[in-house]
């Protein structure tokens, strides 16, 4: 057995004992904003946010495709990968889990912009199958969960790699910064929906920001790790 | 079995004989008036998406309240932000539940905060309410026929369509996977489950890239071209019974808005 | 004299990465019009074999040809050659993609750009043959194996293929589905479409088909009719895919017994009982 | 008389979001140390049960006895139940964990917390009673399904345990090697572990068992001696899983010479062939 492997066993059982003790039901699909949750005027607001990056995803995707159409059954199967991973540990109808695991890996490997494809559809079955999330907060979740996570996590890479830093270190720091902006954007979401009377906006993001820090700030350090295991095998692959 | 139940739940619920347009348009356009109503006509629209789903459309009550429940954990772990206000001391001038110092500053409960949360309380329970109606008796095979009567663009409905049938494909694979690792005395002890969950992660993606490579011959045998048209079938019977309630319905509860707080 | 249907003529094949050839110079014919079976145990070479034969895969060596014409590896003639020659595969999962039945049987009709008439029309008619009539609107992943097998032959067949190649349709059915699906391939056959079928088992190979191809280790071994084939005990033998139950018993049969029933090896039980009933001198 | 190694009593179940129960009240026990098969067309619940054996499902309603004594559903007790009751799945794909022939046997073992000479030890000899010793080192996607089925009856056995449940173990397997597979299920039987194997092959279930239970839509038709079941032709036939070909054959046979061999119907081409050798008057 060599070190690098020894590194990774140990990697991956760090992840995992992060992961599960943070997915545990309840708490771990606590950063999909609820249907009804946000006023009409805030779900319109993040739908049309969202809309020019699904557009400009979908004309990313139809490029790909129209010159490999195989490459329409890859991206459908990895977004059933991604859907599926994120819900293996279902105990009941509605059950934990969390966003699209891997938004960071697919970002460096199919580019922001078709991301914001598969993350929003996994978003939606998430919604649909399992009932985590809304459909009048789609809007907003996608852009928090499957624009603004792989836009860091891609510009993160990129920058990492070309100062010449490790290719794991980048690849660590994509998926947890992508998580962490995440927890973030979902965040100013909610603030600026429902602004504290005193303090305003401001003090409505330390309060929802500090919440749901307890469990996002691990639950991104573990991704980081997971993301570098599966990025590892794959390389072996 | 493997978890998504609510799938299985939608493809038997007794209103899914009824147009699956219909049911989306009752749904959104109760949405669309829960969004920008008061509580009154929200409570109202709790007690009537409750009957459609738990009497119409036969769906265990047991299982809705599961569903309402759970789906409820994220208004509660918002609560405290919704609540809590934060000040210097001696700058809060409101009317105040509770309050607690913390050095110059104070932690206090203002008593317009329970209204607040009680105005998004009914908000999100009648979203909640139309979202499970939707989720309980559209299946989402139906709900992709109607994404492509409304004509969104073919490679979503065509992406959506892949991921939809490989999702169970997948499930049922991580489900086997996960039965034989246990029927060989895995998951024994917290760190050998988290090894096996990461074997399990492992093998799945490799299942699911093989499943790829098939899944390209066979679609290439069947003639796979630039797009992935179908053509559905339907055995859907309008209900003029259904039809007059969900119109005499949503009139009421405009009449119910209009009367206790209208459009201020 | 039969003519040939599709023919493979020297070919050779070997997958990237993979030590040894699947196929190593094989030839093979088949004739229009027959039940054909193509004998071979699993790893022969069989499922490779297939996919050359609508021109899923070029060949590395050797020819593929079609009614005495050369495959002509270019899309539109591909995609017209998938039409003509339906590909079952083994595992059904690998070929049923949409979401629901009828859904899943239109696929393949509107890859030919037929309108929409039309196709309505042809898959109310599989709907019907195929008894999916009551399934039409049911999620692909509520059916059982049996029923996404009959599914995926229904996917092809709605094609109205010339040749329908299928790669072990009786693989995991038990025997009430096996004898179903034959029916099924029975009445595709009447209709005109020549059958094709891989398999191991030998007991379904001796009694359904009308001309029997046995492959190993990447070659033809044997290509004829079936009872030339059950004659030729000793080659069957050294392809350990075992014998037919039915000729085993008949083997353990007293000599006389057998001179007295004719001598032909029967290919199923009911044959034996026909054969019985003639010498009712008992 | 033989004692219930294991025994299920009354036991109802429905998967979640099921329309159907799977069993729906089921009572069956299995003699210690017989070669047993269970019958039963595909879907009929075989599965289901034998995952009630080893405690993975609890119950929804009933209750299952190892050797008298009601299953505790703790963990740790459950743990020891998968190690007394081995379990092979359908499908090897499906059992298969680690990425080499070698890690994959030990990946019980290491389960048990055993020490790794110990688990060395034990993998070697496994290798060597099932004929893997050369593919230790092999990943598992190279090898062929007859491979994968071995290894997945390597990777159980090793764990020694009492009661081996096999689903579906010959399913696509040729005739060779389900010989091969059948020897080697005899020879675990000799070496005092009872064999529970579900099937839907006639011919398998009536030449091989010693005891055979019939299953059908999630209750017990029948349990007991094989000769017993095939003098129930009424039964046997109307589960749709079709005749063992030899009693076709023997029911097709003249009753003179069914006289002359003694009346009893032969359960395999071996017996048919003793019982004319004994008859040689011919």
């Amino acid at each position: 057995m060599n070190r690098s492997r020894l590194v990774s066993t140990c990697l991956m059982i760090a992840g995992f004992v992060l992961y599960f003790l943070l997915n545990e039901p309840e708490t771990g699909h606590a950063m999909h904003i609820m249907e009804g949750y946000l006023p009409l005027s805030w779900a319109l607001f993040w739908w049309a946010v969202f809309l020019p990056f699904f557009i400009l995803g979908i004309r990313s995707i139809n490029k790909i495709v129209k010159e490999h159409p195989e490459m329409k059954l890859l991206i459908g199967v990895a977004g059933a990968f991604a859907f599926v991973l994120s819900a293996l540990k279902i105990p009941s109808v509605t059950g934990s889990s969390s966003h699209p695991t891997g938004t960071g890996l697919g970002a460096i490997m199919f580019g922001p912009f078709a991301m914001s494809v598969l993350g929003s559809m996994v978003l939606l079955f998430q919604a649909l199958l399992l009932a985590h999330g809304g459909l009048t907060t789609l809007g907003a979740n996608a852009v928090s969960m499957a624009v603004v996570g792989p836009l860091v996590a891609y510009g993160i890479y990129q920058m990492i790699m070309k100062v010449g830093g490790s290719q794991r270190l980048a690849v660590f720091a994509a998926a947890a910064l992508a998580d962490l902006a995440t927890y973030v954007v979902t965040s100013i979401q909610l603030a600026l929906a429902f602004p504290a009377e005193s303090g305003g906006v401001l003090a409505s993001f330390a309060k929802f920001a500090g919440i749901f820090a307890f469990t996002q700030v691990p639950l991104a350090i573990s991704e980081g790790l997971l993301t570098v295991l599966v990025w590892n095998w794959l390389l072996s692959y | 079995m493997n978890g998504l139940q609510l799938d299985s739940l939608s493809y038997q619920n007794r209103l899914k004989c009824l147009p699956p347009a219909h049911k989306l348009l009752l749904a959104s356009a109760l949405l669309l008036l829960v969004l920008v109503g008061h509580v009154w006509m929200q409570m109202a629209v709790v007690v009537w998406m409750t009957v459609w789903v738990v009497v119409y459309a036969q769906i265990p009550v047991r299982i809705y309240f599961a569903f309402m429940i759970v789906s409820l954990s994220f208004f509660a772990a918002g609560l405290p932000a919704l609540l809590v206000e934060g000040a210097r001391a001696g700058e809060v001038q409101v009317q105040v539940a509770a309050a607690w110092e913390l050095g110059s500053y104070v932690l206090y409960v203002p008593m317009s905060s329970f209204s607040k949360v009680w105005i998004l309380f009914w908000r999100t329970m009648a979203s909640l309410s139309c979202f499970a109606f939707i989720l309980f008796t559209v299946p989402f095979a139906e709900i992709l026929q109607v994404l492509r009567r409304l004509r969104m663009p073919v490679l979503v409905t065509d992406l959506l369509m892949i991921m939809y049938r490989f999702i169970f494909v997948l499930i049922t694979i991580s489900h086997q996977l996960w039965i034989a690792q246990r029927s060989r005395g895995g998951h024994r002890g917290f760190r050998a489950t988290l090894r096996d969950a990461g074997v399990l992660v492992a093998q799945l993606f490799v299942r699911a890239m093989r499943k790829y490579e098939a899944l390209h011959k066979g679609m290439a045998a069947r003639g796979f071209g630039e797009s992935m048209q179908v053509l559905s079938f339907h055995t859907h019977a309008r209900s003029r019974r259904y039809e007059w309630e969900s119109i005499a319905g949503c009139m009421l509860l405009v009449l119910l808005e209009w009367w206790t707080g209208g459009w201020r | 004299m039969t003519s040939r249907l599709l023919e493979f003529i020297d070919l050779q094949y070997k997958y990237p990465g993979g030590r040894e050839p699947v196929l190593s110079g094989l030839s093979l014919w088949i004739p229009e019009g027959k039940k054909c079976v193509l004998l071979g145990r699993n790893g022969c070479g069989k499922s490779t074999l297939f996919l050359h034969g609508n021109g899923i895969i070029e060949p590395q060596q050797g020819q593929v040809l079609w009614k005495g014409k050369p495959l002509v590896y270019k899309r539109a003639a591909l995609q017209e050659m998938t039409q003509k020659v339906g590909l079952v595969f083994q595992d059904p999962e690998h070929q049923l993609i949409a979401s629901t039945v009828a859904e899943d049987i239109s696929y393949g009709l509107f890859n030919q750009k037929l309108p929409v008439d039309v196709i309505r029309e042809k898959v109310e008619r599989v709907l019907d043959a195929f008894g999916l009539r009551e399934l039409a609107e049911a999620p692909i992943h509520h059916l059982s194996l049996g029923q996404k097998r009959r599914l995926a032959l229904a996917g092809v067949m709605v094609m109205e293929p010339e040749l329908l190649l299928l790669d072990e349709p009786t693989a995991y059915l038990d025997r009430y589905q096996t004898k179903n699906l034959l029916r099924e391939l029975d009445a595709i056959h009447r209709q005109g479409t020549t059958v094709l079928m891989a398999t191991h088992d030998m007991d379904i190979a001796f009694e359904w088909a009308e001309w029997i191809c046995i492959m190993d280790k990447g070659r033809l071994v044997f290509a004829g009719d079936p009872q030339e084939a059950l004659e030729n005990r000793a080659m069957l033998e050294s392809l350990h895919l075992g014998m037919p139950l039915l000729v085993d018993v008949w083997e353990a049969l007293p000599e006389q017994w057998k001179r007295e029933l004719g001598g032909n090896i029967p290919r199923s039980v009911d044959e034996l009982r026909k054969m019985l009933s003639v010498q009712r001198v008992w």
